[in-house]
């Protein structure tokens, strides 16, 4: 017999879940009639394009139920499942109402995906922002804001759609108490684990990359009211930060398989829509607002580099913000950026003698019989210490 | 007196072990976990009732392990099969530190405190799995039995090499070899040291502290336990009697008795079997096996995490 | 049937350049005694010109590690990082280059590996990054990332004056200034401009010969096989840009290539097919997959890999402008990485020009299982080449050094039934 | 009347055929590989004689082909199975544009251009290796023969989605699924499925074009062709030799010799003229 908190907030999760693995609107059929501009991941500057009324449409790959017919004939089998199955999505025809594609540098096959798109889909405009591995450089922000208005430019063309300064701002203004909201979430979910799962949050965020962020503020603080009535059984379950989401999605039955013995308590799961880490500022020029927040006041991750945020250094400062006594390293299979960091970042864990369970994992998994077993037996090895 | 029963439910044999309060091995049954692997387990429980000439009543405390721990009804409780190796090694071997178990599936090593205590454990990549399987493929395909595989390598004069980590390819390796004309010792022996190698660079990964003990099904292998040995450049301790493929379930029970210790010693009764959840517990919503509503064609349901237990 | 690799002209250069590549590698072994300052670089966007001009010892890593599949010394160097813990996905280059840092960096080479004072990664393969931290784990170097923009799609060219072109270059030039800063820092000398204006006159007499001898494979027979005789001329290339050793070998270059041209010698006795090479060859069975072609009579007269492995300079035809070194530097660098160094991203256009241009009869894939920046999407690019041209195409796979992906059954396999399809075609072709 | 022979010589399995000079089959014989490829090569060359009433010097040419084809001592000109099993298609069915062949090692997409030459092949990438082998995974786990897989696939009901093609979890997968409760039709027919859109994506690569020809062991396996038709779109050509189209094609490659005036010399090295 569900309380009615409860029931309300499974309302809430099951509208989340069907826009969080719902496919793309066809044309015209969106409630709110706007184009849609589709990124791959990691991270995309949304509020230009949001600006120019249109809806930024985070690519999360195809997951566990889109099946991989025709992809698989463009794309070698040692190339992980994100490519495959976006590709996938391309060919069967479920991204065709895309106003244009973008991708970003953040590895060698991410940058193949702007070639794919362009050979196989000549009719929807694709194109790389050269988003900067190098982030160091005095003349980072300058060039980043540079990008940043060609992007402006190019949207523009492509859909005739002109964006002005006083919409990037309104934009930034919306997305800045979005990105509060998420960020309230992340606390709440950090501080009392037990009030909301992490594969709760994850739907709750993941929502937000198929909604105008307007409704999905509107949405999040709907849940996070509830949340807060929530009755609260505190368990006793190790809590561990999990690593390995920035870009391939893992399956959510992953995750709770994870939860099932642990308190996810810190992850990098949907990065890119967490990317920016404070308010952007609303005043001044707001594309150079954007482009000095993407070197200045953002997370980190493997497909990044930036001296100020060496690797070891960001988990152990997690760690301890969340107070965590383990983490789960989880690379996606054939992701070369998440393989090496696991390596390295495994390394510095057994140095200093803080436990940490290694996964490999691909979206399309669907049987979690072997995962379950280490990370019951991780568990035990934590709570028998 | 205390009757304590493990059992472990592999993908290919299910066994359980009954122990006294002294540790001490009643019985013991084995059976093929087929495809009804809970109907198997009833099965061999009542096998290993009848071995052990006692009635169901009798049985004090149940503790299962293996890929189908949940699937028992009349269990206590259930525990990973890595923790229940690492218990029956360190009662076996006090002085073992590293535990490698060679399984049909996968290659798991473990690093065990000086209490059988698991700090860490490694499985090899999946593009490296199906090793043990892969052994007895090659046997097959060189009409040979598994018992036979490793009395027919140690006869090996000029091994080959098999160089592919993937089983798949390795079993191409081994089929050209064939039609080559290659000897069959020669390959076999192949195929064991590329199996060891790969063993010995998981062990690495979880600090390769001596001593060091084999699990599993290879422990009757003689030609893997010498390249094993080989490689280690140290012995490989085994466990007792044939106990090798009754690890998991020996370690089952020996946790199953600590368990009705604690709980004697603490004056609670033996709960009633169905699963005391230490961690079968699941969450309120499986939203993994939640479908959404999609256009025709398109709603497929995504596979159940794993069978939920009703306590 | 190969041909006579003892021709006394083609050994000459080849030997040369054996010459300069192995004295390039020994004076690396001797740079620390000498107090020179140490760069790792890698060939795709790497500032050559600057470290020369303050006299760095380079370091190519990605060459070592091709060296040690050439000697034959791969398969200790990567179970070294396998052991270590590295994935068998992760780029063999990589794990070859990390059981050199494991072998106390003695290269099979018989030198033994500085570690660098400097090293520099561009964005142009992705990889490069992570390899470069894996540097900043084990020798506490900070890695130098060099961003430079290329492509933002197929069709997409920056133009002139453009608002991008400038930004771009802005960019990349700011980044030489950053890195022009560490170097004075580092050696303690101030910059030259001069000297780097010198270094640009000689890149620049390379470039012309180098551009001249790769359009001198356009004649049939092709004098050279590019993924053989190509290899070597790169590698002296990439150690020596901007030397006078350099421009030198290129002269000779340039003559024993002219000559041959003029005599009517091919690489290949019998040339029976003209074939584009795309993709990193196989360093540890290089002469074998070369003679799997030639013993058919298929000669490779181009490959993009020549583009990518030289800077991509080649690519534009782009030259330096001494009178403003670093400027210059930066633009040629920025449309170098446009136009030559983020096309395997989108190659297709520059396979098709190659094959128009060198009159081939069909294209070669060469797939690498450990790297993405290559080969992730050659089969979506061989469809749609082979769909638009009705081109013979050959997909084979294997590895960079790792002989464990060197399947030979399988490969020769492959490209027997490939020339069976070219012979077909020519037989066809004859009937009309 | 002059006689020529063509053999197979694949890794698991050697075949044989036997051809008269009008190319029609007088003699078929199919061996499993034992130890050797060369002596398995000379026996089925021998079985197909006798089934043929031929003696040895009536063989006036000998092709092989397959991965042991430089195996056979007493081959005459070597060509790649490709060829062949194009060859062997068309002479079944001469509209054949895209052939398939499922084997145990290698899974082949061949596209046939309108003068019957090939113009381009796939060849599955390793990953995608032994697709025949995955169904005999399957075999393994069900402890069925393999001819009994797809008769079985075929009365599934409510087939399960199988997103693994790696053969070395085929079998726990399968397991798991029995374990599940499934029915073992219903998830052999997942497996079926997951391995025809692998081999459809193969053919995708060259191209499809009708006729398609589906040659190779693999393809007596009625679930298999249903299925293959379903992801295709398109009719399959099945022979009833389909498993001899590699030595039939070989054959006919003797013949073209044999007309060509050229006579066995049993020489190992020949320079292929086809």
């Amino acid at each position: 017999m569900l309380t009615t908190v409860e029931s309300s907030m499974i309302s809430v999760l099951e509208r989340c879940f069907e826009l969080a693995y719902a496919d793309m609107p066809e044309e015209g059929q969106e409630e709110d009639q706007l184009g849609v501009i589709g990124y791959f991941p990691v991270y995309f500057p949304e509020e230009i394009v949001h600006a120019a009324g249109l809806r930024p449409h985070a690519l999360l790959g195809g997951g566990s139920t889109t099946e991989v017919r025709l992809a698989d004939a463009r794309i070698g089998s040692f190339v992980c499942s994100i490519c495959h199955s976006t590709t996938e999505l391309g060919l069967n025809g479920t991204l065709r109402p895309m106003m244009g594609f973008f991708a970003q540098p953040i590895c060698d096959a991410a940058k193949h995906m702007v070639g794919i798109w362009g050979r196989n889909f000549p009719q929807q405009p694709s194109q790389l922002l050269a988003l900067p591995q190098n982030a160091n450089s005095a003349a980072a922000v300058r060039y980043v804001y540079d990008e940043y208005q060609r992007l402006c430019s190019v949207v523009a063309e492509w859909t005739g759609r002109e964006i002005t300064d006083e919409a990037v701002r309104a934009s930034i203004h919306i997305y800045n108490e979005n990105r509060r909201l998420q960020r309230e979430l992340t606390s709440m979910k950090r501080d009392e684990p037990a009030r909301v799962s992490t594969a709760e949050a994850y739907l709750l965020i993941r929502a937000g990359a198929r909604l105008r962020k307007e409704q999905h503020t509107a949405l999040l603080r709907e849940a996070l009211d509830t949340l807060r009535e929530r009755p609260v059984r505190p368990r006793d379950k190790p809590r561990v930060v999990f690593l390995g989401g920035f870009c391939e999605q893992p399956p959510l039955g992953m995750i709770e398989v994870i939860e099932d013995t642990c308190f996810i308590v810190a992850d990098d799961l949907l990065l890119g829509q967490r990317w920016i880490t404070e308010d952007v500022p609303e005043e001044g020029d707001p594309i150079w607002a954007l482009a000095e927040s993407y070197i200045e006041r953002s997370a980190s991750s493997p497909v990044q580099y930036d001296a100020r945020k060496p690797k070891e250094g960001m988990l152990m400062h997690m760690l301890q913000e969340a107070r965590a006594e383990a983490v789960i390293l989880a690379a996606a299979k054939f992701c070369e950026p998440g393989l090496d960091d696991q390596l390295a970042l495994s390394r510095h864990l057994d140095a200093q003698k803080i436990p940490c369970l290694v996964l490999e994992f691909e979206e399309k998994m669907t049987s979690f019989e072997q995962m379950a077993m280490q990370v019951e037996t991780f568990a035990e090895s934590l709570l028998f210490r | 007196m205390t009757l304590v029963v493990g059992i472990d439910i592999g993908s290919t044999y299910t066994k359980a072990v009954m122990l006294d309060e002294e540790k001490r091995v009643l019985a013991t049954a084995l059976r093929r976990s087929g495809f009804k692997p809970a109907a198997a387990t009833a099965a061999l429980y009542e096998d290993l009732l009848t071995n052990a000439g006692v009635a169901h009543q009798e049985v004090t405390y149940i503790a299962t392990t293996g890929y189908g721990r949940y699937m028992i009804p009349f269990r206590h409780t259930q525990i990973t099969e890595l923790t229940c190796h690492a218990l029956a090694t360190i009662h076996h071997f006090p002085t073992v530190r590293t535990i490698l178990d060679i399984g049909g599936q996968d290659i798991k090593a473990i690093r065990i405190d000086e209490r059988g205590r698991v700090r860490a454990f490694r499985l090899n990549d999946k593009c490296a799995a199906g090793t043990g399987a892969f052994m007895e493929k090659s046997a097959w395909y060189l009409g040979l039995t598994t018992e036979d595989i490793g009395p027919y390598a140690l006869r090996a004069t000029t091994p080959v090499e098999i160089s592919s980590v993937c089983a798949v390819f390795a079993e191409s390796e081994v089929i050209n070899h064939l039609s080559t004309g290659v000897a069959p010792e020669d390959i076999m022996s192949g195929a064991i040291t590329a199996l060891g190698g790969r063993a010995v660079q998981l062990m690495r990964r979880v600090g390769l502290e001596a001593d060091f003990a084999l699990a599993g099904g290879m422990t009757q292998n003689a030609a893997m336990v010498t390249a094993l040995e080989a490689k280690l450049g140290a012995p490989l301790h085994r466990p007792p009697n044939g106990l090798g493929q009754l690890n998991g379930a020996f370690g089952a029970a020996l946790l199953g008795l600590r368990r009705v210790e604690r709980l004697q010693t603490e004056g609670h009764e033996i709960p009633t079997p169905g699963g005391d959840g230490a961690t079968g517990e699941t969450v309120a919503r499986r939203w993994s096996t939640f479908v959404p509503r999609r256009k025709e064609g398109q709603a497929t349901p995504v596979e159940q995490v794993r069978p939920l237990i009703s306590a | 049937m190969v041909s006579p690799q003892t021709s006394p002209i083609e050994a000459d250069a080849r030997a040369t350049g054996q010459r300069l590549i192995n004295q390039w590698l020994a004076s690396l072994g001797t740079a620390r005694e000498r107090g020179q300052p140490v760069a790792y670089v890698f060939v795709m966007g790497n500032a050559i010109e600057i470290l020369q001009s303050f006299g760095f010892a380079l370091v190519f890593p990605e060459i070592n590690s091709l060296q040690t599949g050439v000697r034959k010394a791969a398969p200790d160097f990567l179970a070294k990082a396998e052991d270590f813990g590295f994935s068998p996905d992760v780029c063999s280059y990589v794990k070859a280059d990390v059981g050199l840092m494991l072998s106390n960096m003695q290269h099979p080479s018989g030198v033994r590996m500085p570690p660098p004072d400097l090293a520099i990664a561009s964005n142009l393969c992705n990889v490069y990054i992570k390899w470069a931290e894996i540097w900043e784990r084990h020798f506490g170097t900070p890695a130098f990332v060099l961003d430079i923009p290329g492509k933002r799609h197929a069709e997409w060219r920056s133009a002139p004056d453009s608002a991008t072109r400038i930004a771009d270059t802005r960019w990349v030039e700011g980044q030489f200034r950053d890195l022009i800063a560490q170097c004075e820092a580092i050696t303690g000398q101030r910059f030259d401009p001069d000297r780097l204006a010198e270094i640009e006159v000689n890149v620049n007499e390379m470039l012309r010969l180098w551009i001249e001898i790769l359009a001198f494979n356009r004649s049939r027979p092709s004098p050279y096989n590019a993924m053989l005789d190509g290899l070597t001329y790169m590698g002296v290339l990439n150690a020596y840009r901007g030397t006078r050793e350099g421009v030198e070998f290129m002269r000779l270059l340039y003559a024993e290539v002219a000559d041959k041209v003029a005599r009517g010698e091919g690489r290949v006795s019998n040339e029976r097919f003209r074939l584009i090479f795309s993709g990193t060859p196989c360093y540890v069975n290089l002469r074998r997959m070369i003679e799997l072609f030639e013993s058919h009579g298929g000669v490779f007269a181009a490959a993009d890999y020549l583009t990518y492995a030289a800077g991509g300079l080649d690519s534009a035809g782009l030259f330096y402008d001494p009178s403003r070194p670093v400027e210059s530097l930066a633009e040629v660098s920025t449309l170098a990485a446009q136009m030559g160094l983020s096309n395997h991203f989108f190659s297709h256009h520059t396979l098709a020009q190659q094959v128009k241009d060198y009159a081939a009869d069909g294209l070669v894939y060469h797939g690498i299982k450990s790297c993405r920046t290559v080969a992730t999407s050659m089969a979506d690019n061989r469809e749609y080449l082979t769909s638009r041209y009705g081109l013979p195409t050959l997909y084979i796979e294997s590895d960079l050094i790792d002989p464990r992906y060197w399947s030979d059954a399988q490969i020769k396999n492959r490209v027997d039934a490939f020339f069976e399809v070219l012979e077909q075609r020519t037989l066809l072709a004859k009937r009309g | 009347m002059e006689y020529v022979a063509g053999i197979d010589s694949g890794s698991t399995q050697a075949k044989g055929v036997i051809l008269d000079e009008h190319g029609s089959l007088v003699g078929q014989a199919i061996l499993n590989m034992e130890r050797n490829m060369s002596t398995a090569a000379e026996e089925v060359f021998h079985l197909a004689l006798a089934d043929a009433q031929r003696r040895p010097e009536e063989i006036a040419f000998t092709v092989a082909t397959g991965y042991g084809r430089y195996r056979v001592t007493f081959g005459d000109l070597q060509v790649t199975e490709i060829s062949c099993h194009a060859r062997g298609a068309l002479a079944e069915f001469p509209a054949t544009h895209t052939v398939l062949d499922i084997g145990g090692q290698d899974t082949k997409a061949i596209r046939i251009g309108d003068a019957g030459e090939v113009t381009d092949f796939a060849m599955n990438d390793k990953c995608a290796a032994g697709t025949g082998r995955f169904l005999g995974a399957a075999s393994f786990a069900l402890e069925l023969p393999l001819s009994e897989l797809g008769s079985l696939a075929m009365q599934a009901t409510a087939p399960v989605k199988i997103t693994t093609t790696c053969t070395v979890f085929a079998e726990s997968e399968i397991i798991g699924h029995l374990a599940k409760g499934h029915r073992p039709e219903d998830v052999l027919m997942g497996m079926h499925h997951a391995i025809a859109t692998r081999c459809a994506s193969l053919v995708r690569r060259v191209g499809l074009a009708s006729e398609v020809t589906f040659t190779g062991g693999v393809s007596r396996n009625v679930a298999m062709v249903t299925l293959l038709q379903e992801v295709l779109g398109t009719p399959l050509n099945v022979s009833a030799r389909a498993q001899f189209m590699g030595a039939l094609g070989a054959g006919l490659y003797a013949l073209d010799q044999v007309r060509a005036g050229r006579r066995s010399a049993h020489s190992q090295e020949q320079e292929v003229v086809l």
